[in-house]
């Protein structure tokens, strides 16, 4: 196979890209800024779940968050090896999230403040996550469709955790359904907020769209999260906060009011109120571990020498 | 105390000694799991997480055993969310914040390599749900222990810092060894009735291991402890522990009755 | 999250604003109180200890009367011990744990700057209650403005590092400024019948004050943030949060309908 | 007044000897170990109750907790300037205090565990405190002297109200009875300990009591103390932990089982359980307070050198 013809060729043939294929710098440079920032934003995203995870109420919901917080690590991993395959380095993409060069997921800027936040968290942000990512796992890049595929599986019994964690809330005391209403209260429009702007505001999107990258617009996906989200905020007994939300039966599907996308651009522009807490937090744990990292290679040159030698 | 006030398991002694076992592994969870998101790289938080879940999961079987022995209706969860300090039948060591991830690495190869000797007896046990347990564990605690073991060498022989920070974490963690293997008559009859294992017997073991460590690692065996730590077997903690509990059970102990 | 299930006061708006001030006080009180033998030297454990207990006895006097104009036999030990997070009102400002003393005088700089004016204009509410209250703490808050504001003169224009800490304690504090003096509609309605005081009106006097400080200790003024705080007053606060009331209320949580 | 003879003589008269007056090197040595080594016991008696500030069970008793935690560091600080009297520095007693060379009371080796430990402090530490320091109200050296009236008035006023504490706790739930009980088993022994070793194994006693420094023997102060004490206990309606303990009426005191003196000197020279972190927390916020000491000096030097110029 050579050079771009055949890129082009693979793309109408909807075959997958490898990297050993040629492809355009700009495909290469927007998939590795888009894998960097997936990736960067399994890892923050970490955070404002972990807050919870010497709390729990239980040892079992205890267990289960722990293992999702370890997942999203596991995802991080995924995708830092998927973007090295289009040669750039996992400690290159972490030295420009620590610098603010790379973004991640707004969402992850707001702060757990009750463990019905652990819950909301998985209903509505791994719900919106996963609308946006099952079309990954059929983009044309080769290693971020199949890591996509690991990661949605992964996330939709993620998704299906907090949808649970919910209903035991909304279904216990009256603090509990409260407690639970308010997390939906807060989370819901941040939520909305993950499918990034408008189409008429997108800036990547049509590119994107020609490179098999891009299979749904933003609006387009956000609409579908709505219509998969209203029947299950029935079930748990939750009202969505949108006096407006409600079923077009013209359009076949749910009217909404939409984020205030005014917001979304302060909290990815680091006016978030979490921004700065969660890059020091990274930054922290990056650096004290430093040391640990320089001598795990001193130790592993030293092996690599014996052996030789 | 009366053991009851504070919530302590005291009857039958098969249960007082699971849910010792059980807070052990509880308690040292607790603390992997505020190392998550804070670990020197993806892998580590990775490796600790799991380590924390395999301990969560051997806390709730042997606390849910623990419960159902005594026969006061209580399960995991009234034992780790509703006791009282003084209630908490686990060894001191689990119970210390790590100042770094050397001390952290010291803490686990310590405690490793004494949980493994020891669910390798209670694979044994004529307690067949004991037995169990500690036959699931040992797979679990073997590749701990061998985590620890890796980690314990690329630091001493690492850098020299690595290899002072894995030094000092030893240091940290030294005073709290003598304590595993104390022993008292609860777990002296029980192991006579081949139910418990005689933790007195397994530090033989626990030298082997840890001596060659710090041999193969170049780092120090550090003094016998002026002070070696003691009572945690009968509810005397560190000042640490408190502030542990307040925050693992402060939303359970907010919402009384409620179903999680 | 209607504001009874969080334990919030939420009738009368006297009630609720002398809860916000009372809760202002006490988490103050609390920072400050877990500094006490940690500080730089003895005189200012003594110094702190006294800052913290002015605050505690503010926070006191206003929760008893948040608790006595809400009707609902709610003392200030039920406001304090048994609210939850979203219940609480205070700014945001005076939950964040200090990461050195440079960070604790900044932040009680920028608090005492504030609480002085605030507390001088309440002294003439036309609540006898909030007046007397007020205008007993005035004397106090100004000895804690003075205070830090000699800490930050001696930090600010000391030593190179100490200049550096004390530039990083302000930056670090400053994205909490915005929400001392934001108002609202509870507040607003109140000032109108004399009752509260205005907080959008005190900017003008701390900027003064804090505003000359950073001249005379060649200490920077930070970026107008670019991401204010906001919503402590209606129960939003930061994630330090949750862990500094699991730590105030444990005890009291674990023992219901105890008396202490 | 001049040399040892009107030493001697302001001795022999009762009369207090001051900074001034000339004195023997071991008086003032003495003197000086003596003073130090209860100033530090005041610094690091504050950790063991400070531990609980953040945590008291009401906002009265924090703020009763606070204070008294303030009058420790209150004391250190008169007792510091009390020894400084004898040309020593503040700053030289810290460092021996931190290098471990000078010690402080073995009692505070030992961890609070529960509320009502600051009870059984407040009880039958401050209790045995003032047995101890009353007498040293009437000591031959006036700077010490003077200082320990004010300390010994605040003293009985902080064990008041850890009897208060208590009180509240022996009349309250059982599970509250249950933990005050445990706290006087935990306390009462290292408190008779507190006396130091009986008479017989004292070293400093003899000479001690010559210079008017020591008044009443260690066996002598401890039995004043268990005499005091053993009311007070009935009051509470807590058990004192030793079977032994009975009225004697032809002594006209309480029998009662001596503490084990072998544990009281493992503690002193290092092995209570919490030597190592009282000393690592004091050490730390000495060390982290470095910068702001030097800071607060290079200030008032400049500040000075303008008043000057």
């Amino acid at each position: 196979r050579d050079g771009e013809h055949s890129f082009d060729a693979l793309l109408a043939a909807d075959e997958r890209i490898e990297p050993r294929d040629q492809m355009p710098d700009g495909y290469r440079r927007g998939l590795v800024r888009q894998m960097a920032q997936h990736a960067h934003s399994e890892i923050i995203g970490m955070q404002p779940e972990a807050n919870w995870i010497t709390r729990a109420p239980s040892l079992r919901r205890k267990a289960i968050l722990m293992a999702k917080v370890q997942d999203e690590a596991g995802h991080g991993l995924y995708l830092y090896a998927a973007a090295e395959t289009l040669g750039v380095s996992r400690a290159d993409l972490l030295d420009q999230l620590h610098a603010g060069t790379q973004k991640y997921s707004s969402i992850f800027n707001y702060p757990t403040l009750t463990w019905a936040d652990v819950g909301a968290i998985g209903w509505l942000v791994d719900g919106a996550a996963i609308t946006n990512q099952v079309p990954l796992c059929r983009c044309s890049y080769g290693p971020y469709a199949r890591a996509m595929v690991r990661i949605c599986k992964e996330e939709s019994f993620h998704q299906r955790q907090g949808f649970d964690l919910l209903l035991t809330l909304t279904r216990g005391t009256p603090r509990q359904r409260e407690m639970s209403q308010d997390a939906v209260d807060r989370w819901w429009y941040p939520s909305l907020a993950m499918f990034g702007p408008p189409d008429g505001r997108s800036t990547h999107g049509e590119q994107s769209a020609r490179w098999g990258i891009k299979r749904f617009s933003n609006d387009e996906l956000r609409q579908r999260f709505v219509d998969m989200t209203v029947p299950q905020a029935a079930v748990l007994g939750v009202t969505i906060p949108d006096p407006q939300l409600r079923w077009n039966p013209e359009r076949g599907h749910h009217d909404f009011t939409e984020p205030d996308y005014d917001e979304l651009f302060r909290v990815i522009s680091g006016a978030g109120p979490c921004n700065r807490q969660r890059m020091e937090h990274r930054r922290r744990a990056h650096d004290e571990g430093a040391w640990v990292r320089e001598a795990a290679l001193a130790y592993a040159a030293r092996q690599s020498e014996t052996a030789v030698s | 105390m009366s053991s009851h006030a504070s919530g302590a398991v005291v009857d039958p002694p098969v249960a007082v000694y699971a849910s010792r076992l059980g807070d052990d592994a509880l308690i040292l969870a607790q603390r992997l799991g505020g190392w998550i998101t804070r670990a020197p790289q993806l892998e580590e938080d990775v490796a600790l997480a799991n380590i924390g879940l395999d301990l969560l999961g051997q806390a709730r079987m042997l606390l849910s055993y623990a419960g159902e022995r005594e026969g006061l209706g209580r399960g995991e969860d009234e034992l780790a969310h509703l006791r009282d300090e003084r209630g908490f039948g686990n060894v001191q060591l689990v119970e210390g914040q790590d100042a770094d991830f050397g001390e952290a690495v010291a803490r686990l190869l310590v405690f490793s390599a004494y949980q493994l000797p020891l669910y390798r007896g209670l694979s044994t046990s004529s307690d067949a749900t004991l037995a169990a347990i500690a036959a699931k564990a040992v797979k679990e605690v073997a590749y701990h222990r061998d985590h620890a073991t890796q980690w314990a060498l690329r630091l001493g022989a690492g850098t020299d810092e690595s290899h002072r920070r894995m030094q000092a974490g030893l240091d940290s963690v030294w005073p709290f060894v003598d304590e595993l293997f104390e022993g008292d008559d609860l777990e002296r009859r029980l192991a006579a009735d081949g139910v418990a294992v005689d933790s007195t017997a397994l530090r033989a073991e626990w030298s082997a291991h840890v001596g060659e460590i710090l041999v193969r690692s170049t780092l120090t065996e550090p003094a016998p402890g002026a002070a070696p730590a003691t009572g945690g077997r009968r509810g005397v903690h560190t000042e640490a522990m408190g502030y542990l509990l307040a925050e693992m059970q402060h939303l359970v102990r907010s919402h009384p009755g409620a179903t999680w």
